[in-house]
């Protein structure tokens, strides 16, 4: 029996390890060749570990790399999508909260009608809505501003939020806002007071899923931002993607790990947040 | 008068303010989602070549779609695409999900490693998938220098294989996801349960299959919705992996789209193409939204 | 002066009546309790006094006011939950104190109710706790402090037992009389539970299918049971149902009882209100404590044992009369053994009689 | 809430400011390395006039992603001053009436006499220029490594014959022959350079210039198909997805023979510290020497909402066409000055080359757009014939003559 599952354990680790390897493969490779010199890209395997480390492609990439007629590196992206993602990832959080609030506490005649209107705009495909955005955003004289942006980001991050933080409260029994009606307190005092101190844990999901999904995002990014507010996805693009002229991969990959850089880091701080708020109840229904 | 079944509210504030500040959501949802959808349900009724314009075409952008051996091609992997993506996230996911429920060492930096791809966007990662599945560049390469001389992977090249190769890139970036799903699922079950089942005598593999996973029937469908959505959305992981190739053998409804909307100036038949999929999403999400309204209504 | 007064409240959603027709009056310091199996709108109306719900027509009155438009709030009312409803992220004295807050109760006044409260509760070492850290006799107690610090006009109980284990529970159904004693509060008090219907309340508004089928003092309920619904609700174990016909013997009217191997005919006092049902069935209902030993030379109906069930005080006969199982409750050392033969006698005082079609009690 | 409206109304500002300013907003897709350098010295030029240039690059797919920010930013009613839009292109927005006019600037400066009436056309709309060019690309080069030729004693091949012996010398001799990268706008490129040698100029112009449906349905065009076919097995079977760059690193690392390629290979050449006519050569794909496949790279205009604007908008279409910005840009570039009467003496030996035959082909009417690079027929009909040669080179069961009906059938896509 003990060597039996011994052997048991052995595999189980075996595989977990393998599957490790299957994760990690992509990011190994970017890491690698981010610290070769071009020669050794040009001549060697791209699996092999790199003969020498040079940082120099960091640099580049941060500071010097063209991404158009400016040579400044991916820096002055990395800054826009920064000032991009903090207010559309609080305002989209916000705005879920306290849709999920009134969606599953406050029910009134059509609500669900409207939670179900607002959830199907999780499906719609980006590219539907690129040209009526523009226009829309041409009318309100936000094209091609960060505040247009992050418009375009909290609309389509809604729906999202919305299901999130309603899925949460369902499991919020129904008594607690009772009690606290019958404490006096109204509308708002629950949610402050009763509600939202409960909800660590889905607005640490949200937080981290709509941190990712905005941060990453290069469709919106390339399409509503123009030179100087563009995020650093477009960035990334631009300066890895060149029609007609020579490559530097390990800059490339340099440049496309430190784009990275920030959604790995929270996943690898707050990942745990992440599954702990997804057994709080996320995933209900 | 019919009630409904919620809560009594009194006074302006408690009747009108949930209203009220679900309001603004309401609004641009039924702007920015809906009158988007109209106003391309009507561009693709139109001429719309390079921009819009509102030219009446009837339904022959439709007829230009539907003769367009692209589009099938598209259509097919997408089916092909969605059930290997879904069924593969799937069982990866719970299978890692299950394996890490047997209280692993070092549980935390495991879960990490599966997650994060999940946090990197596709324009992140793409290159690197592309060298590695190349023949010439990557795994191929590898475990030929090894000495396997004969091992050939050569799916990303091969225009009958090439949309496998999305489904593998798919799977690697979802299944964590999915993962961390079933494990919040896993931990939320009574261990009690497994505890009878163990004394029943039924072995480990049984009680899962059996006992366990028919108890997160919730997670699974929340899940599957998730993963539909993303393989019906798939754009940047078939960008920027095959770029649609080879030739068009890896193309899917979305890149389509694209393609036609915005660089072929075929902007009607991208529009066609786009209610195509929105009607195709509809179909899959209406059922699964109105048995969520029914559940909540009896909740 | 009345404290309660429920005039004709209905509930529907759609199709679906929950509350068909409720009139309840109580007055000031009564304890009521809503009893009825699950679903029988008990705790819609509860919802529904305490405005958590509105009703569909007719009118709520709390004092002198109609509060069918007023907010759970300002109807002075406090309520306590089936699963206490603490909210988790504070502690016990956070609380208490929550709904003092809002109203904008002077600090020093909150502090002064809270020491009160959680003395009378003896939770005073608790306060620092969350939820979380309390068990859940503890729990409970934090519950009703909560409610004891609102000093309202009514109180609200939802099930407030229902979570705890037997034991606990029969300590705070005691401490909750004592409390209502001491403090002489209006109570109205939910529960699906007969005994706690029986122990505590001053009234008992039995409730099925939305309509109230009986309301009054427990003995009344208990004794004078106005349909087979109530007779069989009330009371454990439950009353005996025995079909039987009327019948007239030698000017006597009664009934005519069948056990295994032995017949007698049991007349019923005051019968002759019943003449002119004289050859109709009727359903005898007996409780186990009104069927009794017959002494020696005291007429009797042999029945055979089929089960005995001891509790301690008394041993719960089960046999058989007119085709129906019956139980008796009776001395555990006037009991026989399984497939013996005992001699019974029904306390033909209290039995009832009830109309098979109609099941209201007929006398 | 509150947050966003307070970023809505600075929002707001920020764009009445910005009309305020004389600024040149450029769309382009020059965004890294020698391509980057040369835009930069139009920005230069620009701001030497006082003029404030806003960069507006976005790369990505030949353009593909440019072309959507461009459609939204002229559907959202805020367009550049100047977009990267090129061939027919240029017709097409000039059809959504959203072009602007530089006649003034061209009369002013003669244009009509710098240029060759096969670019000055594409530039124009309905007569008026509303674009201006910026380079010359020859698609239609070899790049050849001719250590390699000489290990498998081959010689540079000049004929469509000489091609295949050339590559099958070089095959028994254990080379591979041709360095491909197997994306559909380059298969497009060795496509069409192969029907240019198989056809000639005059075939080249009916099929994939004027989409002719007997030329295209012809025999000659199913023996171009079948010829272009015949280079697959000199290829690796690593060749799709594969980006050009790779492949031509194939041709400079001595791993492939030739590529088909247009002259921005050269760039890469010369990054790999290789000299022209030494270690590597630039000959006209096999056949084409007295033709020249052209890609030409222009801005169209927008119209603009003030004077300032279209002031800033008339100075850099200027610039584009000065002498000095036209030469430091295409030794940037790799490609060479549409101007004519450039000093080429900084020009190196391919370069030259390639403006010599261009002034040729010009006079001899053997100067032919380019199908592939978008300088033939409408962005539909391209996409719809890559996707035939793209099928047809990748699907080994289809027949030439089959793909020749598809390609027919392509050419009908509007």
């Amino acid at each position: 029996m003990d060597n039996q599952n011994k052997l048991w354990r052995v595999a189980l680790y075996a595989v977990l390890v393998y599957a490790a390897v299957y994760y990690l493969l992509p990011l190994y490779i970017m890491a690698t060749t981010s610290v070769k010199s071009m020669d050794e890209i040009r001549a060697g395997n791209l699996i092999a570990l790199p003969m020498s480390i040079t940082f120099d492609a960091w640099g580049k990439a941060w500071a010097t790399a063209c991404t158009g007629v400016e040579c400044g590196g991916l820096s002055r992206y990395f800054w826009n999508s920064v000032q991009m993602v903090i207010p559309a990832v609080l305002i989209s959080t916000t705005l879920g909260a306290i849709n999920g609030y009134v969606l599953s506490k406050w029910r009134f005649r059509g609500s669900e009608l409207t939670f179900a209107l607002i959830l199907f705009g999780v499906f719609i495909p980006f590219q539907v809505v690129l040209l009526p955005m523009a226009q829309t955003l041409g009318w309100f004289g936000m094209a091609r501003s960060v505040a247009g942006l992050v418009f375009v980001h909290v609309v389509f991050g809604i729906a999202s939020t919305t299901l999130f933080f309603r899925n949460y409260y369902v499991g919020i029994p129904d008594e607690l806002i009772k009690a606290a009606r019958l404490d006096g307190a109204g509308f708002w005092r629950i949610f402050f007071k009763v509600v939202l101190p409960m909800s660590t844990p889905i607005v640490m999901v949200v937080l981290i899923w709509q941190f990712t999904q905005i941060w990453n995002d290069f469709l919106f990014g390339v399409v509503f931002s123009s030179g100087d507010s563009q995020p650093i996805t477009v960035g990334l693009n631009n300066l890895a993607n060149t029609s007609t002229s020579v490559k530097e991969y390990n800059v490339d990959m340099a440049a496309a790990i430190i784009a990275a850089l920030p959604t790995i880091i929270v996943y690898v701080l707050a990942g745990k947040y992440f599954v702990r708020g997804l057994t709080a109840g996320a995933v209900k229904g | 008068m019919t009630s409904y079944n919620g809560p009594a509210q009194y006074g302006f504030a408690e009747r009108w303010l949930p209203r009220l500040v679900l309001a603004p959501s309401f609004l641009l949802t039924l702007v920015f989602v809906y009158g988007f959808i109209l106003w391309n349900g009507y561009l693709s009724f139109t001429t719309s070549r390079l921009l819009p314009n509102y030219e009446w075409a009837g339904l022959a952008q439709y007829t230009t779609l539907f003769a367009n051996e692209r589009w099938w091609v598209a259509v097919k992997n997408l089916f092909i695409f969605g059930s290997l993506f879904i069924g593969g996230a799937m069982a990866v996911g719970i299978f890692l999900a299950v394996l890490l429920d047997q209280k692993v060492r070092q549980e935390g930096a495991l879960r990490t490693l599966y997650l994060y791809p999940m946090a990197l966007s596709f324009i992140v990662t793409g290159t690197a998938w592309k060298w590695m599945l190349n023949p010439g560049l990557g795994l191929e390469k590898l475990v030929q220098d090894w000495g396997f001389t004969n091992f050939t992977f050569d799916w990303l090249v091969n225009p009958d294989m090439s949309i496998y190769t999305v489904v593998i890139a798919g799977i690697w970036q979802s299944s964590g996801f999915v993962m961390a799903l079933f494990l919040a699922g896993l931990r939320g079950i009574d261990d009690s349960i497994i505890k009878a089942a163990q004394i029943d005598g039924a072995s480990l593999p049984r009680i899962y299959w059996k006992i366990v996973l028919p108890a997160l029937r919730p997670v699974f469908f929340s899940t599957l919705m998730i993963l539909a959505h993303i393989a019906i959305k798939s754009f940047d992981l078939v960008m920027a992996l095959t770029g649609g190739g080879p030739g068009f053998s890896s193309d899917v409804p979305a890149t389509f789209m694209y393609s036609t909307a915005f660089t072929r100036g075929q902007m009607g038949v991208g529009a066609a193409s786009a209610m195509m999929m929105l009607m195709t999403v509809a179909a899959i999400v209406v059922p699964y939204l109105y048995s969520e309204l029914r559940g909540s209504r009896n909740g | 002066m009345g404290a309660l007064a429920i005039k004709n409240v209905t509930k529907s959603f759609g199709d679906t009546h929950i509350l068909k027709g409720i009139d309840i009056h109580i007055e000031a310091g009564e304890f009521l309790i809503l009893v009825g199996p699950s679903g029988c709108g008990k705790s819609t109306l509860m919802n529904i006094i305490a405005g958590l719900e509105a009703p569909t027509t007719g009118e709520v009155h709390i004092g002198e006011r109609i509060v069918n438009n007023v907010a759970p709030k300002d109807r002075d009312i406090a309520m306590v939950f089936q699963s206490y409803a603490l909210y988790p992220t504070m502690n016990v004295r956070k609380n208490i104190a929550f709904g003092m807050e809002t109203r904008g109760v002077p600090k020093k006044e909150q502090d002064e109710i809270i020491a009160r409260v959680s003395k009378m509760l003896q939770i005073d070492h608790l306060l620092d706790r969350k939820p979380g850290q309390l068990s859940g006799g503890q729990r409970q107690r934090v519950a009703m402090g909560r409610a004891l610090a609102r000093d309202p006009k009514l109180f609200l109980f939802d099930e407030p037992l229902s979570n705890l284990d037997a034991k606990l529970r029969v300590e705070m159904r005691t401490e909750i009389k004592q409390l209502h004693h001491r403090l002489k509060t209006t109570i109205v008090y939910v529960t699906h539970d007969q005994i706690e219907a029986m122990t505590l309340g001053d009234k008992i508004a039995v409730m099925k299918d939305g309509i109230i089928q009986q309301f009054g003092s427990p003995e009344e309920i208990y004794e004078r049971p106005s349909n087979l619904f109530v007779a069989g609700f009330i009371g454990s174990p439950s009353m005996n149902f025995v079909e039987c016909h009327l019948a007239e013997q030698g000017g006597e009217y009664g009934v005519s009882l069948q056990s295994e191997g032995d017949a007698r005919f049991v007349a019923l006092p005051n019968g002759a209100r019943l003449a002119d049902r004289i050859g109709q069935k009727v359903i005898l209902g007996v409780r186990p404590e009104q069927i009794e030993v017959a002494e020696e030379g005291e007429p009797g109906l042999a029945c055979k044992v089929h089960l005995t069930e001891p509790t301690g005080p008394d041993t719960m006969i089960f046999t058989q009369v007119n085709g129906k199982e019956v139980v008796a409750r009776v001395h555990p050392r006037a009991a026989r053994h399984p497939g013996e033969t005992m001699r019974l006698k029904l306390d033909m005082g209290k039995v009832v009689l009830f109309d098979p079609q109609t099941e209201l009690r007929l006398v | 809430m509150q947050a966003l409206r307070m970023t809505l109304c600075a929002a707001t500002m920020a764009v009445a400011f910005a009309a305020n300013a004389a600024e040149v907003e450029v769309l382009h897709w020059w965004t890294s390395g020698g391509e980057a350098k040369a835009a930069a010295e139009l920005k230069k030029m620009l701001e030497a006039k006082g003029h404030k240039w806003k960069d507006f690059a976005v790369a990505g797919g030949a353009g593909e992603n440019a072309m959507t920010a461009l459609k939204t930013r002229v559907v959202s009613g805020n367009a550049p001053t100047a977009a990267q839009i090129k061939g027919p292109a240029i017709q097409e927005w000039g059809d959504e009436g959203v072009l602007a006019s530089i006649d003034d600037v061209a009369k002013k400066e003669g244009w009509d006499k710098l240029l060759p009436p096969v670019v000055s056309n594409v530039m124009k709309y309905k007569g008026s220029y509303v674009a201006v060019p910026v380079n010359v690309h020859r698609v239609n080069w070899l790049w050849v490594n001719p250590e390699l030729l000489k290990k498998a004693n081959a010689k540079v091949p000049t004929t469509i014959d000489e091609f295949f012996a050339t590559a099958e010398a070089l095959k028994k001799a254990g080379i591979q022959p041709v360095a491909y990268g197997g994306q559909p706008w380059q298969d497009a490129t060795v496509f069409e350079s192969v029907v240019l040698g198989v056809g000639g100029a005059d075939f080249y112009k009916k099929s994939l210039v004027q989409l002719d449906q007997n030329t295209l349905k012809s025999a000659t065009m199913v023996k171009a198909l079948e010829t272009y076919k015949r280079i697959k097995p000199y290829t690796d079977k690593n060749a799709p997805g594969r980006e050009w760059n790779l492949a031509t690193a194939m041709v400079i690392n001595g791993k492939a023979a030739m590529q088909f390629m247009g002259d921005w290979a050269k760039g890469e050449f010369l990054a790999a510290g290789k000299v022209p006519g030494k270690d590597f050569l630039c000959v006209p794909a096999p056949g084409t020497a007295n033709a020249y496949t052209f890609n030409i790279d222009s801005f169209a205009m927008f119209k603009l909402p003030n004077k300032d604007a279209e002031k800033g908008e008339k100075d850099f279409a200027s610039a584009v066409m000065s002498p000095q910005f036209q030469e430091v840009f295409n030794l940037n570039k790799g490609s060479i000055p549409v101007r004519s009467g450039m000093n080429m003496a900084k020009f190196d030996a391919c370069g030259q080359e390639s403006a010599k035959d261009f002034q040729a082909t010009n006079k001899k009417g053997t100067l032919q757009p380019s199908m592939a690079h978008g300088m033939a027929v409408h962005s539909a009909t391209q996409g719809a014939i890559y996707d035939v040669v793209s099928q047809f080179w990748n699907d080994d069961k289809m027949t030439a003559k089959q793909a020749a009906d598809k390609l027919a059938a392509a050419a009908k896509v509007q």
